[in-house]
């Protein structure tokens, strides 16, 4: 969602002339192929079904991914698009995003291929705050490479490369972004179709870079990760949807609810023996991201509960942005450059 | 008193002092001096890795040699004829390359127990008889510099770093060199700080006036101005020239110029000018290492920039799998390789020649890239304009293979009329070409150009053309993924006989061979063109008759090569490097070339050049 | 009724289904009772690049080649003399390899029209007579299995999937293989689920029924026995024979293993094998990258350990500076490529043996590093010692070059005795081996042993050999920092020398020349081993005199290489690369090899090399 | 510093026989190449003093580096170590730590080297939390490549690589640490030789990755980048020292004091003017890193408040321990292995 007064990160990208364009319209020809139930499915339905609403010219808009089984998708979406090379991705599309402000870039990788080979990539694109839209499809495995953990995976994983269990402690995609300044942070789930369309939505308009990380289920090597968000006799307590502006509250009625401890922390309560005013507001624009970071240490899906929504949206100069005008105001001040002039620039003699 | 004047054909000039001395600025202004009376001229800047050595130490110490001349030069040269040491470290490690008889200007000031200690002297050179076979000219520079400044308003540290000012004006004088452009370039520089402006330039006439009256000086010399092609030259350095090749291939191909780099020595200089370049559109993107660096430059590239990456050996090892990405999405790109002295770091600041095979065959699987090498500071801007040509006519990446000795060193350049340079013709695909079975258009990427092989270029923002590309094997034509094994292997000649088939579309190897019999032909490539051109002019002057070929085009080889190389019964390869053009030759055409090679961080001397021609030749009856 | 029972020398069974439908499975099983039954055999698993296309298409085509013999196996076989197509995909996907008159074995019940209709089948060729010139078994596998299973507790998709036990015991009971085997590993596999157990059990043995009872089989093949050399035999991958070979050098050598790796196909299962063998001490460290890998490989070879890196080719780009990196720190390293096709990503499932030049000159600067490739499955276990050995005894990183054929194909392996293998002696420097000038002792990391030129390897936890290496040139001996033109000249030619000297420490190169008057000879390396040999086999039969020899060692080259090479007329180099190892011959001993190259991600079909071969020695007179 | 009951980084690392070393002991005979004045010499000077009262036996005490001015370093230690390569040396050490449980490793690095190329090594070596202490010696400049921006460099930086001022927003290491799950988290200043050791020793004895961000001068190209931190006149209200128990105060008299707001975040107040207990006590020991983000989102030098001291240190199984617990427990299990038994293990048949 853009803040009133923001600048959307579609400004520059033209639009139709009207023409309503449809789900079929961004579907390409190619055969998908990844695997039945993959959790990937929902999320190109998701976005095959929501750019159309955005009104943009399809050619203007492209999605780069690196490699795994989530880097497929740009064959399956019919705009623009490259499939790279592992984790390169967000350095990619930094530059192009950079050379053509007209264009709605969207990256898109596996957490191995953001979190792993490319998490220096990510980080950097972050930070700078590049106008791209990083999509993270964490299914907290390897799928591609058929099943070792990742940076994702929680500890005492057994996989093939770890038949003794890993024993690396994991990230937390939503922290670690959130300690990488970066701009607009999110957390989704492949299954819930219309939070996710909601949050893209966000990510699109959001003028920088828009961190988005998608639960997504791997039915293959790590089936059932996210179960305990899914499932109807966990998922109420076990999910805690954030939302702008509201007191952030869980459960099947709301009778859990969060609230700063006074030792700055968050504890979790009974709403129901509480003042409704002692909840913690949610509150998306808060310049330093601190209370952000604090809602990703709420929990993940290994404790149970686990925030999704919007965890931080906030404008500041993007990287693209200021290169440009930077170009703009010196050929504004001084026109555009002379070649002749710049070859015989410096100390130069005649001969004759 | 007035001085005896001698004529000079030639002058070789070599400054050495601390890091922190301005011997590199000192030799930039006399350089620019020179240039501008008209002399012809090369410049080797050599200084270390560490930004400042301790003071006084023999790694500390920081040189810059020059060589003019009334007649057409083409390298640094070997030894000097001019030693100026401004201390005790200065002078030993440069003595041992100066030629009995030479100049020796030394700075006594700095010739202290304790600066003599610190390199190892025992007793002061100066003063037991080390340097009776040199013309010494033992001047205390810092104090006399320190007098001359007598109050002015400025440190006492100020007052004595004005010393390479005073020493840069006695040489001025010693050389009868113009001084207007030195006076107006200390006025920019110290445009903030007056006082220092009048300083540094009073310090610097202070220095012409003491070479009018010093007794140390019986003998002035002059250097009549070359004979040059009119026109307006100015003096420039290979990363200068290459980085205006990219701005002028920019503007003569109407793409924008996106660079993507991680700074590294010696190729952070072309980052740093193109940075300055903004009013002609140019993007610079430093990134967060090398990969991103060409990452963002092929993302850029897809987006119709023309995409480029500067860097040196370590970091194209870093490049590997994104060049063979570029080579398999044929997308225009240009790799700027400024060598330097490996293996891993090696010797940062020292130039090599040991990137060849890297570039050729450094990424997995088959995957051929064009490589380009200039021949001289100012041939580095041509060769940037041809590197272009061929990417985006042949939507490959290009190598360019500079190194540190071009990157840094310079010369004269008779800068182009804008109009003479080559127009570079980009054409964007807009429409389909091609149509589904059941008749309707369609863009397949990988539908060839039936003459170049080259690939259509369509890029985001064209309506209809919607396409993916990949590093994934593609389908001859619709560039689909395909896994067929016909199909890759199609392929994977297709893509070799496009690089192959440019051999047809660049200049032939020419050959300097005047009295056109002789019998050895020396081949050379990249930045040694000056060291075998000077030990070629060398033996014929003994009248030894040896030929010259250079090539610029490494991959593929101008079409001629095989006829050239066949004309001459011995072929000798010099290379800084164990024999890498050597090992190519040798495969391709079967020929037993002779490889010489130097592997010092070092141009080579022409005369040790000269002595392995006279070796071959000799052995050649 | 009693069938017919045909004898057969050798079979090639192909089984080809879907993706999900376990064939690899099925054609490890059939290999080990084939295995156990006294064959020699070969194999080779196909299987595509994503985990699991859409089911019934042809990118989800899964395939496991299979050649047994009563005589010594080269290869899987070039064209089957059976096909199991388990879907109409399987048979499109296979067809145009069967040779006419072959068994065709198909799983009717998967011939439904929507099935028919993703292939672009018109009409089902069970139906029309396209299939004529095969022996046609139209089998509903999938509803025998299903009737075979009713009563049991299981899903219905459970049921369905155990049609490959049913084909596979199909298969046994058509070629007569021992059972027990399957047996027992299906009640390993399904160890927690018992009710899973006995239903494939049961289908496997009503496969093996029908088989006996069917009209659909009038004959039943024989294939005796192979005569082997006696002793102990497992059947064995590449990747899980190199896994072993790198556990058995740490175990010789004393050093403790420690992989770092980042996971690629094909050389994961490297990672995954090793990460088991927690009980002799080896490390695995699933890294962040592949630099990664290579970086904590070295750092823990700087500790002492035998550090290991395997990948592919798109990681060897990545790890190419630290390659450089451990070449200058001298370092013992092994570094696994386990090739696949490219460029860029290209074909990741399928082999290739383009990496060989990237192995040999993918580095900036002058940095050799010795290479190996094994020929067969069974030899990398063999390849992993000799790459040790060497590494440790040089004081090197070395390249191990297999590929996705030896690496997923198998074979039988006569398990070695333990203390048969070579003994690795490595010695930690513990001692100060220098004086300083005051006569006190002191340790210099770069005073070379005069007869191997390998530095002193003292590891941290050594009191008083404290020192620092790095990525800098050393001063030789010392290996203090050093810019010294000459000193970098010659540490550049002692790191070449040091490489070249291995070769009179390794075999000669040996030539199999039966008639000894051969004029042509065929050169291969790697995995082209078996191919080449059987192609040979064929033309020889045919009286046709050739002479083969293979590269194990590719640098540097074994020592009588040029004799060898000198002995013949013609040399044919068959490669599945556009012709590495033979520019790399032409550029060393100048000989006129022939190229012939297939770079199509599949081993070579013997019949096609056998060609090859023959129009070389015909063209020779 | 150690917190009761917690497991010493230095536990299995062999110490001295009781003979005292000293400075000397740890100097090597190498000649020092810094420029005069570079903010490295006094880190230098820090690490040969404290080195010895750690009483570790020398040779097992390695310094590993990367490549700049910094990565220099380990030259001038005289104990074993390595100058790798760009950015690598967190992967060097992690492989050497996890093979060498005996050792003490210290890798030192820049802001480039760590920051920039080294970046994923460095946030991957932290969240597996090796037993490596990891020295960034930030100077906000690219030293020894002669003077281009870094990442962590301030916004619109004037360099020779951005004649028109850097756009990029830059890193705060210590929230990038904190965001990539660090055990032990710190900041000290090149000139504070006291805290500077301090924080070095408490770093040494930090089972598990310890990260220290060390405010380095470089005289010739960002000279004077904390002179707010040193100068008399302003490092008093410009610097915050965080120390572990004690109420949070700063000022030349303690007159200014951090506390919680009601609204998840913290406020620099006069502390003439509050209670005492209304101040936040620092805790070192939270075992979520939220407050100690919050923290590090005080301010930093380009905001003059800038938080030195430990900001967090907690306990967590490292990566190397429990890599080589696996060993040790698969073979106390099983035994040592058998490589005959491992040769001839699986479907066999014997021919004879
Ligand atoms: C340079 C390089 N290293 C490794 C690989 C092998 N590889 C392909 S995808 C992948 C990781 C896949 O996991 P993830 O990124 O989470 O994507 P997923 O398949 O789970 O969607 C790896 C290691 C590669 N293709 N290139
Ligand atoms: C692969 C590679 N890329 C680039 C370089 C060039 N380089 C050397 S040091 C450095 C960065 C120096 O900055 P920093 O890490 O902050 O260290 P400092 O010199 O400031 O102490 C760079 C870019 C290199 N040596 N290797
Ligand atoms: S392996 Fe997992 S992630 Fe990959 S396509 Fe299959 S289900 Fe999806
Ligand atoms: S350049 Fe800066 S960081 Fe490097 S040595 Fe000099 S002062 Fe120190
Ligand atoms: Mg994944
Ligand atoms: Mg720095």
């Amino acid at each position: 969602m853009t803040v009133p007064g923001q600048r959307s990160g579609l400004d520059l990208v033209p639009v139709t002339d009207g023409d309503k364009a449809t789900k079929k319209h961004y579907t390409s020809d190619q055969e998908v192929r990844w695997c039945p139930g993959c959790g990937d499915y929902a999320i190109l339905a998701a976005m095959q079904s929501f750019l159309p609403e955005l009104g943009l010219k399809r050619e203007n808009i492209v999605c780069i991914s690196g490699i795994g089984c989530a880097a497929r998708f740009p064959y399956y979406l019919n705009t623009y698009g490259m499939h790279s090379i592992h984790g390169r991705a967000p350095a990619i599309a930094t530059g192009l995003a950079t050379a053509r402000p007209d264009l709605s870039v969207w990256v898109i990788g596996g957490d191995g291929d953001f979190m792993s080979i490319g998490g220096n990539h990510l980080i950097h694109a972050l930070r700078r705050n590049v106008n791209i839209k990083l999509l993270l499809f964490n299914n907290r495995i390897y799928g591609l490479t058929k099943g070792q953990y990742s940076p994702t995976s929680e500890v005492g994983k057994l996989t093939k490369s770890t038949p003794y269990g890993s024993v690396d402690h994991p990230f937390n995609p939503v922290s670690l972004a959130l300690g990488s300044e970066t701009t607009f942070v999110a957390r989704t789930i492949d299954s819930d179709r219309k939070h996710l369309t909601a949050v893209l939505r966000a990510a699109a308009e959001h003028r920088g870079a828009a961190f988005v990380e998608i639960l997504q289920n791997c039915d293959i090597f790590n089936d059932g990760a996210f179960d305990i968000l899914k499932n109807p006799e966990t998922r109420d307590t076990a999910v805690v949807r954030l939302e702008h502006g509201k007191a952030i509250t869980f459960g099947a009625n709301g009778e859990k609810g969060v609230r700063l401890t006074g030792r700055g922390g968050l504890e979790v309560i009974d709403t129901t023996k509480v003042q409704p005013e002692s909840l913690l507001v949610h509150d998306i624009t808060h310049t330093e991201p601190a209370l952000a970071f604090m809602l990703s240490r709420l929990g993940n899906v290994d404790d149970g509960v686990t925030p999704i929504g919007i965890f931080r949206s906030v404008q500041r100069a993007t990287y693209d942005d200021q290169v440009n005008e930077q170009i703009d105001a010196a050929t504004a001040a001084g026109g555009v450059g002379d070649l002749a002039a710049l070859l015989s620039s410096g100390d130069t003699w005649r001969i004759d | 008193m007035s001085k005896q004047v001698r004529q000079r054909e030639r002058v070789i000039i070599r400054f050495a002092g601390d890091s922190g001395d301005g011997m590199q600025l000192t030799g930039d202004r006399f350089t620019s001096e020179t240039a501008e009376f008209g002399n012809d001229l090369s410049t080797l800047p050599d200084f270390p890795a560490e930004i400042r050595a301790p003071a006084g130490t023999l790694p500390g110490v920081s040189a810059f040699q020059l060589h003019f001349a009334d007649h057409d030069v083409q390298t640094p040269g070997d030894r000097p004829d001019v030693l100026v040491a401004m201390n005790p470290a200065a002078l030993k490690a440069n003595l041992h390359e100066l030629p009995t008889g030479a100049d020796l200007i030394v700075n006594s000031d700095e010739f202290t127990p304790r600066n003599l200690a610190k390199v190892g002297y025992a007793a002061s050179p100066l003063e037991d008889d080390s340097l009776s076979s040199y013309q010494v000219h033992s001047i205390p520079l810092t104090s006399l510099t320190v007098k001359a400044l007598e109050g002015f308003e400025i440190t006492r540290k100020d007052a004595e770093r004005a010393k390479n000012m005073f020493a840069l004006g006695m040489l001025s004088w010693l050389y009868n060199r113009p001084t207007a452009t030195t006076l107006t370039f200390l006025e920019k520089k110290f445009a903030g700080k007056p006082e220092l402006a009048r300083a540094n330039i009073t310090a610097f006439n202070a220095g012409w006036n003491f070479g009018e009256t010093t007794e140390a000086f019986t003998v002035r010399y002059e250097v009549m101005p070359a004979a040059m092609r009119p026109g307006l030259y100015r003096n420039i350095t290979g990363n200068t020239a290459l980085s205006y090749g990219l701005v002028a291939a920019s503007v003569r191909s109407g793409l924008p110029l996106f660079l993507g780099s991680y700074p590294i020595t010696p190729a952070s200089d072309i980052l740093h000018e193109l940075a300055k370049h903004k009013r002609f559109g140019v993007r610079t993107f430093q990134a967060e290492d090398e990969i991103a660096g060409i990452g963002a430059a092929l993302g850029a590239s897809f987006g119709g920039s023309l995409g480029v990456t500067t860097t040196s050996g370590p970091g194209v090892d870093l490049k590997s799998e994104a060049i063979g990405l570029a080579v398999t999405l044929e997308l225009p790109l240009i790799i700027c390789d400024i060598q330097r002295a490996g293996p891993s770091t090696g010797m940062p600041t020292k130039a090599e020649q040991s990137d060849l095979l890297l570039a050729m065959f450094g990424r997995h699987g088959e995957a051929p890239v064009p490589i380009l090498a200039p021949q001289s500071p100012s041939d580095c801007f041509d060769t940037a304009i041809e590197a272009a040509r061929i990417a985006t006519k042949y939507r490959t990446p290009v190598f360019v293979l500079s190194d540190a000795y071009l990157a840094n060193g310079s010369e004269p350049w008779l800068v182009p009329d804008v109009d003479s340079l080559p127009l570079i013709e980009v054409e964007f695909t807009t429409e389909p070409n091609h149509a589904k079975p059941d008749g309707s258009p369609e863009f397949w990427p990988y539908l060839r150009d039936a003459e170049t092989l080259a690939r259509p270029w369509a890029v985001p923002g064209t309506p209809g053309l919607e396409h993916r590309i990949g590093g994934i094997e593609k389908a001859d034509g619709s560039g689909n993924i395909s896994y067929d094994p016909t199909n890759h292997d199609t392929m994977v000649r297709l893509r070799q006989a496009k690089v192959d088939g440019i051999a047809h579309d660049i200049p032939p190897l020419d050959v300097d061979d005047p009295t056109g019999d002789a019998g050895v032909l020396v081949l050379g490539w990249g930045s040694t063109y000056g060291p075998i051109g000077a030990a070629v002019r060398l033996v014929r002057e003994e009248g030894v008759r040896v030929a010259h070929a250079h090539l610029r085009h490494l991959n593929p080889l101008p079409a001629n090569t095989a006829d050239v190389i066949g004309r001459y019964r011995k072929v000798l390869i010099p290379e800084m490097n164990l024999g890498q053009l050597a090992l190519l030759l040798r495969a391709r055409f079967l020929v037993d070339a002779i490889s010489f090679t130097r592997v010092r961080g070092m141009p080579f001397k022409s005369e040790e050049l000269a002595d392995a021609i006279r070796d071959v030749v000799g052995a050649d009856v």
